[in-house]
């Protein structure tokens, strides 16, 4: 109807040459905008200084350094990463995204630049070490994550209190709304560290997942670009750096570096 | 996938999120009407103390946002030992932001009773409750229906904001159906459509109550 | 000697800092019709809001039957039911019908039954020619006729002193005479005490025994009903009695 | 241990931060309601012209503001809008549209109102000198019903500043989004910091908010003091 | 001949379905002075509101000055710069001082200079005796001068007609005269035509060259002012003028 038809066709002059995110046009605005997380220690967040520091935050710097601009930061929750590069709010997505099926059919993904999978963590009192504790049982997660995908797709008998923020998950967690909380196992491996009342009894379930930087769908220039550049960055041992910088100090030692950074 | 399919297949979501809102808006509004009253009388009898409470719970809760009194609910106050659930804590937030409009609404009602309608029933011996309950409380609630009204709308729309705490009402379902499979456009539309269904037909109920109301209190 | 019904000692009235009566002292004896005249904004309603407790005077006092009124809200209240008052709008209750408003004072507040109370009140209701209308809600009826309702219901309680302030004043002048003639006969047939503030001079002048002459808070005369209209004391009088008529 | 959560907020620049977050929160609220309560009053005097088209439009234009919730609004306004028309703007800007058009919306019911309840024979006496439409409007009608919407407005304006705390959802760096990124950041060091928090984050809305509430229930009271007396 | 100011003819008058004007025919000379009188709801208000254009007719038509008018709100608007208008409320406008209030006419509508306006206002300003009060808002002023200032108003724009609408009735009586005074003063002094709606008697007969005498929408009467206030000729004028003093 008139309606799908002007959705395509705004569709397709955004696919072409007037994509607002090519590399040209970035390098002409001489900022890249990227969205990030503001609350997920120690990948995207602020520190008490009011900046914007973590694991993400290097990587997008360094991103926007070898692109000789600026980078400018939009704070995205998990849930809205799809919609801030489909409505041209941001060139690129750092914000932890984890590559799905289901993604790439909307938003493509360039290179991965980290491995994890869902993990599942717990009061120590009452540690949930297998997925059948959950039955029944509220499940804390947030909106748009693959760990609320996993569960909602392939547990359907487990509650979902679901949230939009991390911030909003992690205190919900620590109020015991739910009797455990599942997201991105690297997450909760920083989370617990200053969290001892707290384990992650389920280190992993489901597949293994990458972490890829996303843009827009059919924006080749940019995607092109930036699978050079990780490479690049992979090459001269960038993430290895990056990981030392800024995760290690939140790990425990059941972390090790391969376990995060691809080789 | 067909946006209608898509539509389609979020529909029974939609619903348990539609008669969630519903349900929370519904005992919302009774307690909001319930704390106003209550509030509304402590101040016409001026009650001591609990006037004075009444006056200083009505200011803090008309002045604050909603979504920041649900935080303190839902967030803060477990840090100290005070925990309610998801949606208790909604309905909680919900009744201490009504109580207060709704107070507003009925003292403006009792105010509005003209001074002369208070003196007439003065200068024939009416005694302080009798003047209340047969001179100012009724034609005080007529004057207040409009306000009420307007209020009953207003904390039905603030239950959108729920989805701050995880209440998987129509906003939440919406929201985190888009963050599942990006089809925004689709689930707004829906989102926007159940909150027309529930208050296109009530807004205009309300408009007619209120037309009959006025009507058949001060025709003249 | 008449009983004497009300007595004002030295009242004095202030609105915050504006003194609005100035020591005023007069006394009314049972069955007399005072007329209270003087130009607008001369206090004149004030004072008789003052004679039944609506406006707290400051200094002064006021005795009924005798009794000096201590001024607590509880002692106007009850002594509200033997003073009887009318306003100037028509201030019916348009929540209640006609019978009800009527029925209010005495049933509510003089416990009096229902039946009993009604009886009379449909006495009064056919004096003032409006018996047909006591199950109508008062904005079905016309000014004139609230306003006779209005004294119906101050009537009801048998009061012992009756006030009216300006009645006439919102009404359209045919509807005038009618609400007029009922004060009248009240005030010739029965041995009704009344103060009567009005600008109608004919009306007055055929009713008053004797007129309290305000102006800016102070009596200026007190004077036999048909000496004042055609003798005035004071100059003040004069000039106010010729404004009155064009 | 609760006494010493009150710390998180002198962390650092933790409360430099938070009162920079209130200051976006104020400026989109005031660019908003500059905006709004100017389209506002031109919606409002347009609603009173006789044209019925016009009206249905106007009143079209006002229930659908009013119906669908400020958080649905803004989720509407952030993606839809540059997905189907292709008008793209970052999210301040889309907050402030979205609030300039949602007090502009309630803005003209309140205007329409006042206009309507300055008394007949003000108009036709207007009307009796000659005045055309404009001048009616321009010397008669709207500076009258500014003083009588003026408590209305008031209480809109404290309504729309309540209502920023909803940015946070759209990726504004609001006074509440900065408070979750001050919680998270300070986390295991004060754990009963979210109390803090949101709690300066409770006054800081009271403390901008009452005042105006207090003006305009002092307006109303004279308003009502000399309708009385 | 003197000229023929106002001319109306077989004016009908609906509002929805209520005939409130029936079948309207009469004419006004330049200098005449008609009293419209009639009981309450006789649609007095109603018909001299259709000769300025403020309330619409359904039939019949108004010539002014011998043109008939084609009823639009452009037409009417030109007229009423020469159809002065008084009503009942005191009409001036609460946002403007007493001077603009009399100004707003003259510069904004005839586009006079403020100049030349602002003296022909004080002129007429003395006249009323108010000229010191040109600076104040009208809340400042008692409802008998701000009527005077309502006068001036309509007068400030030199209309050939002026249409009083009951211009006394919410005044305190002792104000009525002054402001009755004013009109009599115009009617006698000036040679303007002048349509007065009133209720009161003794001011109607005083400046009255002819009276209207409307009942339920239509003309009963036409006479001669003297003759109608001594001898109406219908019954149930007679009734009225009875009616109308105590
Ligand atoms: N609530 C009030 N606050 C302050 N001043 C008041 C108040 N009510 C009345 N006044 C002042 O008190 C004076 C007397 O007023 P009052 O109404 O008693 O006069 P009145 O003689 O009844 O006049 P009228 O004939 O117009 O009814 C006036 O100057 C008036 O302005
Ligand atoms: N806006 C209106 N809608 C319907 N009927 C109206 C309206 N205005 C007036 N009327 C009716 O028209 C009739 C004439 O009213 P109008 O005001 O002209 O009378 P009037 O002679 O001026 O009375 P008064 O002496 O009370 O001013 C009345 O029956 C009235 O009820
Ligand atoms: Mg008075
Ligand atoms: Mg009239």
């Amino acid at each position: 109807s008139g309606c799908g038809s002007s959705s395509k066709s705004s569709k397709s002059a955004s696919s072409s040459s007037n994509n607002p995110s090519t590399v040209q046009q970035i390098k002409k605005r001489g900022t890249i905008r990227i969205a990030v997380f503001g609350d997920l220690p120690p990948y995207g967040w602020v520190n008490k200084q009011g900046q914007r520091v973590g694991y993400d935050l290097t990587l997008a710097r360094q991103i926007a350094k070898d692109l000789k601009v600026k980078p400018k930061f939009v704070q995205v929750n998990a849930n809205n990463r799809v919609d801030a590069l489909n409505s041209n709010k941001v060139d690129l997505v750092l914000a932890n995204f984890t590559v799905t099926p289901q993604r790439k059919q909307v938003i493509d993904f360039a290179s991965p630049y980290m491995k994890v999978s869902v993990g599942v963590v717990s009061p120590k009192s009452k540690p949930v070490t297998k997925v059948s504790q959950l039955q029944n049982k509220s499940l804390i997660v947030t909106k748009g994550t693959t760990a609320e995908n996993y569960f909602t797709t392939k547990q359907q008998n487990v509650n979902l209190l679901k949230f939009d923020s991390k911030t909003q998950q992690f205190n919900a967690l620590k109020n015991n709304r739910g009797v455990a909380l599942a997201d991105d196992n690297s997450y909760l491996y920083a989370w617990v560290k200053n969290q001892p009342k707290f384990t992650v009894g389920i280190k992993s379930i489901g597949p293994k997942q990458y972490i890829a930087p996303a843009v827009k769908k059919g924006n080749k220039s940019l995607l092109n670009w930036t699978n050079k550049d990780i490479k690049k960055l992979n090459n001269n041992g960038f993430f290895e750096k990056d990981y030392n910088s800024q995760l290690k100090p939140y790990f425990g030692k059941e972390v090790r570096p391969s376990d995060i950074v691809i080789k | 996938m067909s946006s209608w399919q898509i539509i389609q297949q979020s529909l029974p979501l939609f619903e348990k999120g539609f008669i969630l809102t519903l349900w929370l808006s519904f005992i919302g509004i009774i307690g909001s009407i319930i704390v106003g009253l209550i509030c509304s009388l402590l101040k016409y009898f001026r009650v001591p103390v609990f006037s004075q409470i009444a006056a200083v719970y009505v200011e803090i809760s008309r002045n604050t946002p909603l979504l920041v009194q649900l935080f303190f609910l839902y967030y803060a106050f477990p840090v100290f030992g005070f925990k309610l659930n998801a949606e208790l804590c909604g309905i909680v937030g919900l009744i201490f932001l009504g109580g207060s409009y709704m107070a507003e609404g009925f003292n403006g009602g009792f105010d509005g009773v003209s001074k002369t309608q208070v003196e007439t029933g003065k200068a024939i011996g009416l005694s302080r409750m009798q003047l209340a309950r047969y001179v100012v409380f009724p034609q005080g609630f007529t004057l207040s229906v409009p306000a009420l009204a307007a209020n009953i709308i207003f904390l039905i729309k603030e239950t959108s904001i729920f989805t701050v705490i995880a209440i998987p009402e129509l906003t939440n379902t919406a929201l985190d159906l888009i963050g599942m499979y990006y089809r925004s456009s689709e689930y707004l539309l829906v989102l926007v459509i159940g909150y027309a269904i529930i208050l296109i037909p009530l807004s205009i109920i309300l408009t007619l109550l209120e037309k009959r109301v006025r009507y058949g209190a001060f025709g003249n | 000697m008449a009983k004497q019904v009300i007595k004002v000692e030295h009242l004095e009235k202030y609105y915050q800092k504006d003194h609005i009566l100035h020591d005023i002292n007069f006394s009314i004896d049972q069955g007399e019709v005072v007329a209270l005249l003087g130009p607008s904004g001369s206090g004149k309603s004030t004072l008789i809001r003052c004679l039944n407790g609506l406006e707290p005077y400051q200094n002064g006092t006021v005795s009924f039957n005798g009794d000096q009124v201590v001024p607590t809200e509880k002692n106007w209240q009850k002594l509200r039911q033997k003073i009887g008052m009318v306003f100037q709008s028509y201030d019916l209750f348009p929540n209640l019908t006609v019978l009800d408003n009527i029925l209010l004072g005495p049933v509510k507040v003089q416990k009096q039954s229902r039946e009993t109370a009604k009886a009379a009140a449909e006495k009064l209701l056919d004096q003032v020619g409006l018996r047909e209308y006591e199950n109508v809600y008062p904005r079905q009826l016309s000014g004139g006729q609230k306003q006779r309702i209005a004294i119906v219901r101050a009537l009801a309680l048998n009061p012992e002193l009756m006030l009216f302030d300006e009645v006439t004043a919102s009404l359209d002048p045919e509807m005038v005479r009618g609400v007029l003639n009922i004060i009248s006969k009240l005030a010739q047939d029965s041995d009704m005490t009344m103060i009567v503030v009005t600008h109608e001079m004919n009306f007055a002048q055929q009713i008053a025994d004797r007129v309290l002459f305000l102006e800016d808070g102070k009596i200026l005369e007190q004077t036999k009903g048909d000496q004042f209209f055609k003798q005035p004391q004071t100059d003040r009088a004069k000039e106010f009695l010729e404004s009155m008529d064009f | 241990m609760a006494h010493s959560g009150i710390n998180v907020l002198f962390e650092g620049r933790n409360l430099i931060r938070l009162f920079g977050g209130l200051w976006t929160t104020v400026e989109i609220a005031a660019v908003a309601l500059v905006l709004g309560l100017i389209l506002g009053v031109i919606l409002g005097v347009l609603r009173t012209f006789p044209n019925r088209l016009l009206r249905l439009v106007l009143r079209l234009y006002l229930e659908f503001f009013r119906i669908v919730p400020t958080v649905v609004l803004l989720f509407l306004f952030y993606y839809i809008l540059p997905k189907q028309l292709g008008v793209n703007l970052p999210a301040n800007q889309v907050a402030t549209l979205v609030f300039a058009l949602w007090t502009a919306a309630e803005m003209s019911d309140i205007v329409r109102g006042a206009l309507i309840s300055v008394p007949k024979h003000q108009r036709e006496s207007g009307m009796a000198i000659g005045l055309n439409r404009l001048q009616l409007y321009r010397y008669v009608l709207i500076p009258q019903a500014v003083s009588l919407e003026l408590p209305a407005t008031i209480n809109l304006v404290t309504r729309v500043i309540k209502t920023t705390s909803l940015l946070m959802l759209i990726s504004v760096m609001d006074v509440i989004n900065v408070g979750q990124q001050v919680v998270e950041a300070n986390n295991q060091k004060y754990p009963t910091g979210v109390f803090w928090v949101y709690g300066i984050i409770f006054v800081m809305y009271f403390a901008i908010d009452y005042p105006l509430s207090w003006w305009a229930k002092r307006m109303d009271k004279k308003r009502l003091e000399r309708a009385n007396g």
